[in-house]
């Protein structure tokens, strides 16, 4: 099984919650979940969706077609009804919608009235198309009434209650009136192990799961890490992130400052490091270019300090909440003057969580710039996932404190080394002074102008780092065939649906996807051959939701490879499963 | 105990005869009476000028860039609220470039120290007018003169309510060892305005220029009231105020902030990655 | 002659009983009233909230970045001073953002118009603090409450000197009508910040609070006396003055850049290819 | 003949008043000249120098060897003396100098003595000094005399008299004392057409040639182009292209703001131009970070606006007065989003000149943002050439203005076309609205959400566009063999010391230089197949000022080629032609 719901309506309608609601209840449930959201640059009216996806097998990536429509407002219904499935249904409220529908697969529920009838507040009806969902499903209330105890539990069981009623009149209403629902939804098979578990009354029946979104993901990924201060001004797609660590600062040693701007926010993030603490920004394109400048002070003053942009249409303004991949190149040569720098693009929230560690592990040990590039789709979609590992994040301390520092006869910031890594030390830890330049500096790191210590600092500071850091990074990851005739090469959020896709095409071709997510510097060959695997294709794709295939280009400037053919998108929405399919069945694959 | 050779430096590469020599020993005598150890202070300093200043001393430094020195100073003493910061800029440096975070180092208050060695004019670029300098000054990028209103940073200050407000002159060593001294023990951000010649580039508010207008607030002059304070801040010309223009209590960032309040820095602060697996639950 | 139906733009995304659609209305009544046709004014607005004003009536428009549309409407206004030109700003764009633009605008003194669209709150990217928030106001990115002091916008432009300064509150129609129309035909800069509720993301400062505190000054008030200005800014909290705070003449800055002071402005003055091979000869 | 003198002293010490009229004086007396500077961060004090190279024949670097060393500090004898040519002199005023030194090849001449009594004044021992260097070239003093009356036009006779008697007093004692001096000077040899110019009168016996710098070049560009607006913040070395603007503005029709920063500058640029005249910006790259936003808003709104930028070493502050390529690959890719751009590099004055004034047609006429890249080597250097030609720079206004706007019916701002291009109207000009929009807009610049509007505005703002603009692109120039065995590329200011290295080595080999000053869009081969004559040699060098090769990462990614060996040089300095030809040497060129 495989359905999809898709709530639209307004902004403001609460279209969000009940989206959140379910995939959080199939997810419980023993589903594997995925859910993407599209919505306008506004906070009232205009026309906003949150689409659900939950099967009984592995999905990561949104479909066309629609099982359940839930429409808040007539327009949801104009705009969406073309996509419903051969089973699919709509449901509304004609007193909401103010429109009542003829035809079989419109379903008019009244969830107002429900709400005032069952629990007697009209603020329930979104509670109540969540019930109607699990009746028309054939799901049971439990895990709801689970979820919404853990939801409510301050708020005290009498509101749990309330909203257990509005649900359940809502699943008893679908359940009655729903002649057309054709749904059949299994629970998932549990593991041996889960089901003595499930005997041992340890779990509810269902395999245990995350559910995810990329927001989410770096920011528990970022405390895996050790960051202990963030600055950022509030930009989409990246304030999520900002309140994510905002949210934790309550609980943990961490510190987060709005910044007057993005200028500030990067200085910030640099003075923060520079003291001696991990630290991090975050913003979005256009944010980012005025984080440019900063960028180039990390490099020259090798202060660590992790940066996530959130790339979303540009240029400019262009579209504040949608989607698009086409800051790669810009980050990746981003600022004046030649260091090095660290790129990782996360292709699902797993990835984000471990990333993102991993940028602060290789920002700290070579003193180095490390990016996080996401998106509005990455940021926002939820999957479900197996469990976490924090310790599968490396976090160790490598800066001097005050014990080892004052042990030292001498200390110079700067000091020359066979890994061009320097000692870097924390400031008035002892009586060693830590001193750093934006202009060119000395071992001591004071300013200098000749020509012979410009030319050690580079080597130093570049030269001798860059291939370091290349022997950490990953190589991509190759899923399906491991001789494939047909490779589909992809970078960051377009993962989800290459390996669905890729996944489908597998029942019948040769075909296999080839991933990256750990971008800069290049991975090398020496782990695995990846470039062999493309010479031996005899079709090879490159998919990137942007104009100008930007890694197709990037992989030429590294590789020389050239792609078969170029897959984009540009219009600042996401790739579903299908329209890829499209664009990759036209060719022989 | 530290003394005067604690705090040598590379040899300055400032003009002979420019403010800025004044200013740094004035900063080093200051440090030796206040009883502070090098490692005691980091300097953050921009481009310019005067961003040069912590190479010719002994500090912990950070010379980051053109204008951005406040946010790096800030962010130091968030992360360490045990570190003395002095954060030193240019006219250019903190109102021209920086202005934003001028305004906002304000608003937040963190126990920090900034210099300002107002020349009135672009030094290290050789030149060009600065938003201090006075109208009518003709350089290299202003063949008719500055045509823009100068910039008052006292006034500016009162009116954002900066804690600390006061205005030097690099020619009066005794007052600005003493403002110095009084801006780095006080507590809230402390912003000192000083006054410099730059012999180079300024014609017109040459040591003399300043020598002339320059007279020290009486004791007539209450810092604690603010309007009396931006009523004086207005004098700028014939006179100059020099001392503490303005002043007040407040409760600073770094007591506000939870996380550190009443702790230790967060520097010191341990990592507890177990805390962090905690957070993993919310998510099952 | 224009009629209020010249000036009806896209439908405002704006939420219902936000203030922003009362600061529209105000604008388009005032336009008509001063008989000015859409293609007579150039509006110029950043990103926010109120940066989408201009596409809610017709005007010429230039919408562009988040905090820069002071340096945009200077430059138009350099271009061609027979252009009016009104930047539209929110508080987080203007006092945020784009804080340095501001000081720097009203050193310059162009004939020019500023709109802040102040909310008190980040509305367009869902309610953090802008710098006008409340201290104390708890936000998602502020969680133990805003720890800065407010910054003062009235204030600290009598501090800079700003040739024309008012504070409007969108629910006073009249009044605001009245300072736009002020604003918009006063020889210079002229700064009008408009207090409005943001009904979404404000829950502090809302259309009551306003409306309990804004009282316009009266007669009493000299609006030409700095100081007193200065002393009327500081009030904001229990009362809040409303109407021209501060207004002095000064000359702007068209009038003194030689290129164009009464002269056709630069947009309508020939190009003269031949002028510039003159300049070759200096290089023989 | 070929001789280079080099005048080293501390900032502050006039060395560069003498090294500039030596300069013009050579120029003048009809012999190629070329110079350039080295100096430090700093206003007085430290080390500078200022090297006049001067010859019979093109040329077009600094040598390493010096023939003449005028030392106005013991520091720059310790410095240089090991730079003597075997017939060198090192010569100083004992008493500046405080230091009297041995040896046959170090001559004292008491400058400032011989001021004191020739003119009374010990400020003319500068003029001394010239005064003994055309002493010890056996030259007259007609030249200096013409040049000295235009310098103090203003002052009057005078000045000029006690000048000349100083000089003349410098002449006298040089020849008198230089048992040594070895030098023999010709003035180059006329053109028919010059001798019957002289007989005639007309003019003096030389060939007329311009003596231009970098930075006069760009400036004299954007004036020819159009330029009516600059706004900049003064940054090394960019400084000079905003002064020599601003010396302009009160002749011309041209206002020139120093912003507050460098996004108020450009900013101002892009407003200024939305207003209706053409405009510009400059900068450094650090400051260049903090324009990348306003670019991206250029792209966005269609804005023309040229953009110059002055590369320094970096990243940060790095070297504030010295020389680095290393702007390319950022420049190229600054920006969210995608949106084409022109990027020009121009080798020497003469290109400078040309191509700004190019870069503002493009501009205007693609309505994209258009940078001039340049640095600090270029800015400074001085050069001979024939005379420029203004009529040689295509101006023509695209825009619509009164009349023709008026006339028409409707008016789209950002209306759909076949090329792409958008009628871009001066607003106030008429009844018609011209509107624009960082946010994606629709025809007519108001905001859109929606997708279709979003790629059709993709492909009318870039994917159309792209290729027309890199239809004007010129390929790059071929010089030496046309079809050489070895090639030597470079890109930008490496162009003069490339073209005299290929001159010299070609005498014996077969080499060719090519190089690139229109860099992007990336030239095609339809005009001229460089890729054949890269493909057909046996050798191929790329040749850059930076550490990375950043311009042979862009060949590769933009046509595959991957060259057989990288020079590189990043140490804050030009390239010297002996240390070129040394670097090319090693390799069987
Ligand atoms: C982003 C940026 N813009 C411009 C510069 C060039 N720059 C260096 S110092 C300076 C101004 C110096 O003036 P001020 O801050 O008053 O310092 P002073 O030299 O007078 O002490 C400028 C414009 C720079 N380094 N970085
Ligand atoms: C450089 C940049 N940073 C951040 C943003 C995101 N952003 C858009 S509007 C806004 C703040 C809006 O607040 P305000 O200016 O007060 O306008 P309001 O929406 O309240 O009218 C922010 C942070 C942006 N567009 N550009
Ligand atoms: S240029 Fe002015 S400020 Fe700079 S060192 Fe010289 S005198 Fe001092
Ligand atoms: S969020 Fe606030 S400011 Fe924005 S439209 Fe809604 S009410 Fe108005
Ligand atoms: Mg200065
Ligand atoms: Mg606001």
């Amino acid at each position: 099984m495989d359905y999809t719901i898709k709530i639209g309506g307004q902004a403001g309608q609460g279209l969000q919650t009940i989206g959140a609601v379910l995939a959080k209840l199939f997810a419980r449930s023993g589903f594997h979940v995925f859910t993407h959201q599209d919505y306008m640059s506004r906070i009232r009216g205009g026309h906003n969706f949150y689409q659900v996806r939950f099967a009984d097998r592995e999905i990561s990536a949104s479909r066309k077609v629609v099982d359940i429509l839930v429409a808040l407002d007539k327009n949801t219904v104009a705009e969406h009804l073309g996509e419903l499935s051969p089973v699919g249904l709509v449901v509304y409220d004609s007193e909401t919608v103010r429109e009542k529908y003829d035809g079989e697969n419109l379903l008019d529920i009244p969830f107002r009235q429900i709400a005032m009838d069952a629990a007697g507040n009209r603020i329930m009806e979104n509670t109540v198309a969540v019930g109607a969902m699990l009746g028309m499903l054939g799901m049971d209330l439990e895990t709801l009434d689970e979820l919404l105890t853990e939801t409510f539990a301050r708020k005290g069981r009498e509101v749990v209650d309330q909203n257990l009623a509005a649900a359940k009149a809502g699943a008893d209403f679908a359940r009655g009136n729903c002649g057309q629902c054709n749904f059949s939804v299994n629970i998932p098979g549990l593991t041996a192990a889960q089901e003595k578990e499930a005997a041992a009354g340890v779990s509810r029946a269902a395999p245990k799961r995350m559910l995810m979104d990329g927001t989410s993901a770096v920011g528990l990924g970022a405390l895996a890490g050790g960051c202990r201060f963030y600055a950022a001004y509030p930009m989409t797609p990246s304030t999520g992130v900002m309140n994510f660590m905002a949210a934790q600062s309550g609980r943990h040693s961490l510190i987060v400052e709005q910044a007057e701007d993005e200028i500030a926010a990067i200085n910030m993030a640099i003075g923060a490091s520079y003291a001696g603490v991990r630290s991090m920004t975050g913003t979005a394109g256009g944010g980012f270019a005025l984080m440019v400048e900063g960028l180039s002070l990390a490099g020259m003053t090798e202060t660590p300090v992790v940066i996530f942009v959130g790339q979303r249409p540009a240029p400019a303004t262009g579209f504040p909440t949608r989607t698009e991949q086409a800051d790669l190149l810009y980050i990746l040569h981003a600022a004046h003057g030649e260091f090095p720098r660290v790129i990782m693009a996360p292709g699902n929230p797993e990835q984000a969580y471990y990333l993102t560690g991993k940028a602060f592990d290789l920002a700290e040990k070579y003193q180095v710039p490390a990016f996080i590039i996401s998106d509005q789709y990455l940021a926002d979609t939820e999957w479900t996932l197996d469990a976490l590992d924090p310790a599968k994040i490396i976090y160790q301390d490598y800066r001097l404190r005050a014990g080892e520092l004052a042990k030292l006869a001498d200390y110079q910031r700067h000091a020359y080394t066979d890994t061009g890594v320097s000692p870097l030390a924390e400031p008035g830890a002892s009586h060693h002074l830590v001193v750093t330049d934006s202009d060119e500096h000395d071992e001591d790191g004071h300013l200098v102008e000749d020509a012979e210590t410009r030319v050690r600092m580079v080597e130093k500071r570049l030269l001798k780092k860059q291939p370091l850091i290349r022997d950490q990074i990953s190589p991509p990851l190759l899923h399906g065939d491991k001789k494939p005739e047909t490779v589909i090469v992809g970078w960051g959020s377009t993962y989800g649906v290459i390996k669905e896709a890729v996944d489908r095409l597998g029942e019948k071709h040769s075909i296999a996807m080839l991933h990256f997510s750990e971008i800069y510097p290049f991975p090398g060959t020496g782990k695995f051959d990846y470039l062999e695997v493309l010479r031996q294709a005899k079709f090879t794709v490159c998919v990137e939701n942007n104009a100008t295939s930007q890694f197709a280009r990037l992989m030429r400037a590294e590789t020389g490879f050239v792609f078969s053919k170029l897959v984009t998108k540009f219009d600042g929405r996401p790739y579903l499963l299908e329209e890829l399919l499209d664009e990759l069945g036209e060719h022989d694959v | 105990m530290s003394e005067l050779e604690s705090f040598r430096g590379q040899n300055p590469a400032w003009c002979p005869g420019c403010g800025n020599l004044q200013i740094l020993r004035a900063f080093k005598m200051a440090m030796v009476e206040l009883g502070l150890e090098p490692h005691e202070l980091t300097i953050v300093s921009g481009i310019g000028q005067a961003g040069k200043f912590p190479h010719y001393t002994r500090c912990n430094t950070f010379n980051g860039l053109h204008g951005r020195t406040l946010p790096v100073a800030q962010a130091i003493r968030l992360a360490n609220h045990e570190m003395r910061v002095l954060a030193v800029a240019g006219d250019g440096d903190c109102y021209g470039e920086g202005g934003n975070h001028f305004l906002n180092a304000m608003r937040r208050n963190l126990n920090i120290t900034l210099f300002v060695h107002d020349n009135q004019v672009y030094g290290l670029t050789k030149g060009q007018a600065s938003p201090t300098t006075d109208e009518g000054m003709i350089t290299g990028a202003q063949p008719f003169g500055v045509l823009y209103e100068p910039l008052n940073p006292i006034a500016l200050a009162v009116a954002m309510d900066a804690s600390f407000v006061a205005r030097g002159f690099s020619g009066d060593q005794d007052q600005l060892r003493g403002l110095m001294q009084s801006a780095l023990e006080h507590k809230g951000f402390a912003f000192l305005d000083i006054l410099q010649p730059c012999v180079s580039y300024n014609k017109i508010n040459t040591f003399q220029w300043y020598r002339e207008r320059c007279y020290p607030v009486g004791p007539e002059h209450d810092p604690g009231d603010r309007v009396a304070a931006f009523q004086r801040a207005l004098e700028f010309g014939e006179r100059i105020p020099t001392g503490i223009i303005y002043r007040s209590e407040r409760q600073t960032l770094e007591e506000r902030i939870p996380v550190i309040a009443n702790r230790e820095p967060l520097v010191k602060q341990p990592f507890l990655p177990e805390d962090m697996a905690g957070e993993l639950q919310r998510f099952f």
